[in-house]
C-alpha cells in the first residue's frame, strides 16, 4: 500500500501500464517537458522519451485523430485533453470515427481520451465543463469517472486494456485534495461495476465524480438525523452497472438522482429512465434529481456556488422523500 | 494499370444500372474520368502499405485486393461486404487489405491517415500510407490540421488531392482564393507536386517520389492531380450547373482512352489484347454482380453485433487483425 | 390555404421572413445554383441574389462561425447544414460560442441552424442522425423539430423571428412524403408549445418528429382494440412544453415515450425524469421508452428496418402498459 | 500610444499582485513584452470599427474605451465587469466598445470575427475587424477555414498574429515545420506583412496599409508580429522551459523602454514627461482597483439572468445593441 493523491494514482496507472505494454503511448498539448498542464504526466518525458510522450502542435482533431489511426493499427494511445472542455473541437474524429468504426468495419479503436473536467476551481464556462452526455449518448463509446484514488488508478489501468474507445474524465477538484492509501502494484478496477460509497436503507443517492463527496457530507449530516442514505458510486457511465442502481432502488425505495454536469438532458433523466422503466413498482416516492441548473459554468465564487449541487440540496431532497 | 482503370469504370457503370434499378439504395458516388488517379498510386503499394481512399478511388479497392463480387456485396447492402450490410457506397473498409474506411465528413481521414502512418514510424516499420481526399475537402481545418502535424512529425504518408474542379456543385474559385491546391503546401513545409491526374503515369511518376521519400524517412508530399469529375455529385445529381464545354473538353482527355493509346503507340499491348481484357472485364463484372446478389442481406438480428468488442462477430471480409490485442 | 409538403412549407417560410427583414440571409454548402441538396432553396439565389444566398466553401466552421458574428452584428442568419449530421464537425463553434455569448457578455446570437435530419431513407451511419441530444443539453440553445408543414412553416418563422440561436431540425423522410392544406400568408408556430395530435384517455405517446407518424399510426390500430392512445407532439424540445407533457400524464396515467434517435442518454430520459419527479403520483404504471437501440445507424435495409422504431413496438407496449 | 501600453503593463501587474494575494481567482494571462502588438492595431480603429482581442490583447480594450476599473471589476469577478462576473480574465466582450469577446478555444473566434466583418460588408458599412491570435492558434482548423473564408469573400478584416514562440511550453518549431506564420498566407491567397512587433511603430504602419486595403474592398492581410512572451504562460507558470537567454535577449527589447526612446530622441516627450505619464498612470490604476474592489459581488438570484433573451438583465458596461431586433 502506499498514500497517493487521486492525480497520482492516475499517473501511476498510466506508467505501470507503459512499462507494462510497449504499445502504450501518450499524445497531447504540453504533456512532456512540461508535464502536463496539472502535472500527471511530469516525469514521463525523462522516463519514456520522446517516442512515446509526444507533445503535439494545437490541434486538437490532428492528434485525435492520429490516436485513432494508431489505435487501428492496434496501438494503444492515451490522449490528453489539456481540459476535458476542448473535446468539443474534436468532436467529429471521436462520435463519427472512434466510435463508430468497428461497428461499421470491425476496426477496434482501443483508445483513451482523458483529461479535466468539472467545476469548483473558478475556472468559468470554458474550464469547468461536465462533457460526459453527447459520448453516453453516442453507440460505440465507454464513458469512466473516477471518484476516488483506488478507483482511478484502477479504471485508468482497465481502460488502456480495453479494446474500445473509453472516454476517461477527470475531475480537476479531486487532483491534489484526496489522497488515500492504494495498492502498490498492478490491480484492475473493470468497467462497468458501480461502488456502494455508503451503505443505507433509507435512501438511495446514485452519484459520480466529485458528487460522490457531496452525497457522503450529505449522509452524514443525515445520518445524525436517523436517515440512513446509500451512496452508489457509479464510476462507469459506459457500460453501466444497472443492476447495482436497480437492487439499491428496490431497498430503499427512494431515490436521489446527483450530478454536477446540467439538469436537462443530463445523466439523471437517463438513471430515472431505467429506474421508472424497470423499478416502478419498487418506489415511494418520486424520484428526485439534483443537478446544475442549466446556464453555463459562472466564474465569480458567488455564482458558481450557487450553481454547483451541494450537500444541503442533498439534505433537503433526502429529509422531502423521508416525510413523503 | 489499364485493367483497374477500366474495372473501375466498368464497376460503377454497372452500380448506377443497379442504383437506377433500385437494387442498390441510398446515393453511389463515381470517379468517372479520374481512374487514373487511384490507379497510378495505388498500384504502388507494398503488401504492408496501407491506403485512405475517398469516394472517388474505387481501384484503389481492388488494387489492394478487395474482390469485385465483394464490392457489389457491399453496394447491395449484403452480408459479405465488408461491413456486413453497416454501411454502403463507398464507405468500405478492410484490415485486412490495409484499407482504411473513411467518412463522411469530408478529410476527417486525413488526421487518421496519419496515425496509421505514425503507427509504422513508431514501430519502425518501412511502410508508407496513401491519403486520397477531393479540392473540396482541402478547404475544411482538419485537413489543415492534420497536413500540419504530418509535416511536423515527418510522418510516412503521401497526400493524394484529386481537384476534379467542383465540391459538389461549388466550383473551385468560390472554394479559395488561390489557383491550385499546391499553393497551401508552402505553409506547411512540405514539398508538393502537381500532376495532370488525366495522365496514370503522370500520377505514377510523382506518387513514387514521393513514396521513394516517405519511405526513407523525408516525410510527406502533397501532390495535386488536376482532372475532372465526368458525372454528378452522384447519381441523383445531373450537374446542370456544370458548363457543357467543360465536359466536352474533358472527355477528350479521359484517362483511359490515354492510356490505351500509349500502350498502343509503344506496342505493349494490341487493340485486339485490349478489347480481350475489356471483355474478360464485362464477364467478371457479370460474374461479380451475379456472386453478389446470392449473398443474403444481414439479419435483424445481428443489429447489435460489434458495437463493442465484446459483441463482435468475425467477418472473412475485413476482419484480419493487424497487431495483437486489437 | 394552399397544399404544401414539408419541405415546401419550410422554403415558404424561410421565402417570407427573407422578403419581410432583409437582415435574414442564408449561407451553406451548393444552396444557390443547386438549390441545396434536398433543394429546400431551390429559386432562392435567382429572387433574391448572391448577396443573401451565399454558397460557402466546404467549411463548417468557417460558415457557422460567420453567422454567429454576423448574428451578433444584428443580423439574422439562417445557416444550412447538407446534412445535419454534419454539424459535428462545427460543434465548438456552436456550444461554446453561440449558445454562451448573451450570458457571458450580453451578446445575443439570433440565428438559425437548420438541415436534414433523421433516417429511413437508407442514408447509413453519416445521413441519419438525429443529433438533437447535445444541444438540448447545451444552456442557451432552443432545438426545434417540427412534424407537419403546417409546424414546419410556422416554427421555421418563429426560429428566424428568436433572438437566441435555434437549431431546426428537419426530418428528411417528410420532405416530401407529406403534404398538407396549410395558411397562404404569414402565421406563427411560438417556440414551446406542444400539440395534441390526437386525443385520447387511455395511454400518452410523448413524440417528435417522424415518429409523431408512427404514433398515429398505432393509435388507430389501438383504437381499434379499444385502447385510446393520445398523442403528443412536443414540436420544440427546448423550450419544452412541460405542461402539455404533464397533463397529458395525468389524464392517462400510462406513459409511452417515443424517439426515433437513439435510447442511451436520449430525450426519453429527460421526460422520464420530469414525469417521475413531477407526476409520480398519477403514473399507474411503469414507464416505457421506446427509441432506436444504442448502435449506428445501419445501411442495409433490413437492418435499419430493424433499427427505426415502428407502431408494433407502440402497440405492443401500449397493449402491455393498458394489461399492467 | 506610450500611455496604452504603459497602461496595459502596469495593469497587468497589479492584475498579477491581486491573483498572488487571492482576490482574483482562476487564472490570468498577460501580454508582457507584446504590448505594442494591440496598442499599434487597435489605435488604428473608428469607432464603428470592431476588434476580437485574443488573451494578451489588454490594450485593445483600453483603447476601444474599456475603463481601467471595469476591466479591474471582471478580474474580480465582480458585477460591474462587463460580463456580470460570468466570465473572468481576458474573457471580456462588450457591444458598445465593439469588443467581440473570444472564448477559450484557441482560434475559434477567427471565424467568428468574420462574421463581423461580413456584417460590414453586407450593410454596405466601409467598417473593419481587427482580429488577434497567437501563432499556436494558427495550427488549429477553425484558423484555416477562417483564412481560407477570409480570402474568398474578401472580407474587411486584419488578421493580426503574435508569434511569441510559444504556444504555452511548444516552441513554435514544434508547433509548424515552416519557420514563419507568413508562409501559410500564399495558401490562401491574401498579403501578408512580417513585422517587429516589438516596435509599435512598424505595428502601426503595416496594420494602416491593411485596413485602409480592407476599407476600400481589397479583403484581408494577415500580419504576423514577431515578439516574445515574457513571463509564463499564464500567472501559476514559471516558464523554466523557456531558455533564460532568450528572456535576456528579449528583455532588451522591450516595446515601451524602445518606444521611449523614440518620443525622446524626436523630441516629442521629454523624460519629464514620460515620468509624470507614468505617476498618472500607477494613480489611475489604484483608484480603479478601489473602485472596482468596491464593486459588488454578483448575486447568487442573478444566476440564470440571461440564458436566453427572456430572462437578461440589462447590463450598462456592455450591453448596447448594435442593431435593431437583437
Ligand atoms: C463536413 C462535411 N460537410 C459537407 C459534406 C457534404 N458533401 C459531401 S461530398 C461534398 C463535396 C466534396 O468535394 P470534394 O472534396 O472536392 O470531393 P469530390 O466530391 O469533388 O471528389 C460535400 C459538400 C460532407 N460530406 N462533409
Ligand atoms: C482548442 C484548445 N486547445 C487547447 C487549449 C489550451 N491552451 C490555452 S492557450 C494555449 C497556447 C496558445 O498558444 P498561442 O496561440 O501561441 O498563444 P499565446 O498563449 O502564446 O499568446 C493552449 C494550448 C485551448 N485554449 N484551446
Ligand atoms: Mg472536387
Ligand atoms: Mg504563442
Amino acid at each position: 500500500m502506499a498514500e497517493r493523491t487521486y492525480l497520482e494514482a492516475i499517473r501511476e496507472g498510466i506508467w505501470e501500464e507503459m512499462e507494462r505494454d510497449g504499445d502504450v503511448f501518450l499524445l497531447g498539448e504540453d504533456i512532456g517537458a512540461y508535464g502536463g498542464a496539472f502535472k500527471v504526466t511530469a516525469g514521463m518525458l525523462e522516463h519514456f522519451g520522446e517516442r512515446r510522450i509526444i507533445d503535439t502542435p494545437l490541434a486538437e482533431n490532428a492528434f485525435l485523430g492520429a490516436a485513432i489511426g494508431a489505435a487501428i493499427m492496434g496501438l494503444r494511445p492515451i490522449v490528453e485533453l489539456q481540459f476535458a472542455d476542448f473535446i468539443t473541437t474534436a468532436y467529429d474524429q471521436i462520435v463519427n470515427y472512434a466510435a463508430k468504426a468497428r461497428y461499421r468495419w470491425g476496426a477496434g479503436v482501443p483508445m483513451v481520451i482523458r483529461g479535466p473536467s468539472g467545476g469548483g476551481v473558478h475556472g468559468g464556462p470554458f474550464h469547468s465543463n461536465n462533457p460526459e452526455m453527447p459520448f453516453v449518448h453516442t453507440p460505440g463509446l465507454k464513458v469512466v469517472v473516477p471518484a476516488s484514488a483506488y478507483d482511478a488508478k484502477g479504471l485508468i489501468k482497465a481502460a488502456i486494456r480495453d479494446p474500445d474507445p473509453v472516454l476517461y474524465f477527470e475531475h480537476k477538484l479531486l487532483y491534489r485534495r484526496i489522497k488515500e492509501e492504494i495498492p502498490a502494484g498492478d490491480y484492475v478496477v473493470p468497467l462497468g461495476q458501480a461502488r456502494i460509497a455508503r451503505v443505507g436503507r433509507d435512501v438511495s443517492v446514485i452519484t459520480y465524480g466529485a458528487m460522490v463527496f457531496v452525497a457522503l457530507e450529505a449522509a452524514e449530516v443525515l445520518a445524525k438525523e436517523g436517515i440512513e442514505a446509500e451512496v452508489i458510486d457509479l464510476r462507469c457511465l459506459v457500460p453501466l452497472d444497472e443492476e447495482a442502481v436497480l437492487a439499491s432502488v428496490r431497498k430503499t425505495s427512494r431515490v436521489i438522482l446527483l450530478h454536477e454536469d446540467t439538469m436537462q438532458g443530463g445523466f439523471a433523466g437517463e438513471l430515472a429512465g431505467r429506474i421508472a422503466e424497470k423499478a416502478f413498482e419498487s418506489l415511494d416516492a418520486p424520484l428526485m434529481r439534483i443537478a446544475s441548473p442549466d446556464c453555463p459554468v459562472p466564474f465569480s465564487a458567488p455564482l458558481e456556488e450557487a450553481f454547483l449541487p451541494n450537500a444541503k440540496d442533498v439534505i433537503e431532497a433526502a429529509r422531502s422523500l423521508k416525510a413523503y | 494499370m489499364l485493367y483497374s482503370m477500366k474495372m473501375m469504370r466498368e464497376m460503377e457503370h454497372r452500380i448506377e444500372k443497379l442504383y437506377r434499378q433500385g437494387k442498390i439504395v441510398g446515393g453511389v458516388f463515381f470517379g468517372r474520368g479520374q481512374e487514373a488517379i487511384s490507379t497510378g498510386s495505388a498500384i504502388l503499394t507494398e503488401a504492408e502499405d496501407a491506403v485512405c481512399p475517398c469516394h472517388r478511388d474505387l481501384a484503389a479497392f481492388l488494387i489492394r485486393g478487395m474482390e469485385p463480387w465483394v464490392i457489389f456485396a457491399h453496394y447491395l447492402g449484403r452480408r459479405d461486404g465488408p461491413t456486413r450490410g453497416r454501411d454502403g457506397n463507398t464507405h468500405m473498409g478492410s484490415l485486412k487489405h490495409r484499407i482504411i474506411s473513411y467518412i463522411s465528413s469530408m478529410a476527417a481521414i486525413v488526421p487518421v491517415a496519419n496515425g496509421v502512418a505514425f503507427s509504422f514510424q513508431y514501430r519502425k516499420q518501412p511502410n508508407v500510407v496513401l491519403c486520397y481526399f477531393g479540392d473540396g475537402a482541402t478547404s475544411r481545418g482538419e485537413w489543415h490540421e492534420a497536413m500540419n502535424y504530418g509535416a511536423v512529425f515527418k510522418l510516412p504518408i503521401v497526400y493524394l488531392c484529386n481537384n476534379n474542379k467542383y465540391a459538389y456543385s461549388t466550383p473551385t474559385q468560390r472554394q479559395m482564393a488561390v489557383a491550385h491546391i499546391t499553393d497551401r503546401a508552402s505553409g506547411y513545409g512540405m514539398p508538393c507536386r502537381r500532376v495532370d491526374g488525366n495522365d496514370v503515369l503522370a500520377v505514377y511518376e510523382a506518387t513514387q517520389e514521393a513514396i521513394l521519400q516517405a519511405r526513407s524517412g523525408g516525410g510527406p508530399t502533397l501532390i495535386e492531380c488536376e482532372t475532372f469529375r465526368m458525372s454528378g455529385h452522384s447519381a441523383h445529381d445531373g450537374a446542370e450547373y456544370v458548363p457543357k464545354e467543360l465536359f466536352e473538353e474533358w472527355a477528350g482527355k479521359c484517362p483511359i482512352a490515354r492510356f490505351e493509346k500509349v500502350l498502343r503507340e509503344r506496342g505493349l499491348l494490341t487493340a485486339e489484347e485490349i478489347a480481350r481484357m475489356y471483355e474478360r472485364i464485362a464477364e467478371e463484372i457479370e460474374q461479380a454482380v451475379q456472386r453478389a446478389e446470392e449473398s443474403p442481406f444481414p439479419d435483424a438480428g445481428e443489429l447489435l453485433d460489434g458495437v463493442f468488442a465484446d459483441s463482435q462477430a468475425k467477418n472473412p471480409q475485413a476482419a484480419a487483425s493487424p497487431a495483437k490485442g486489437n
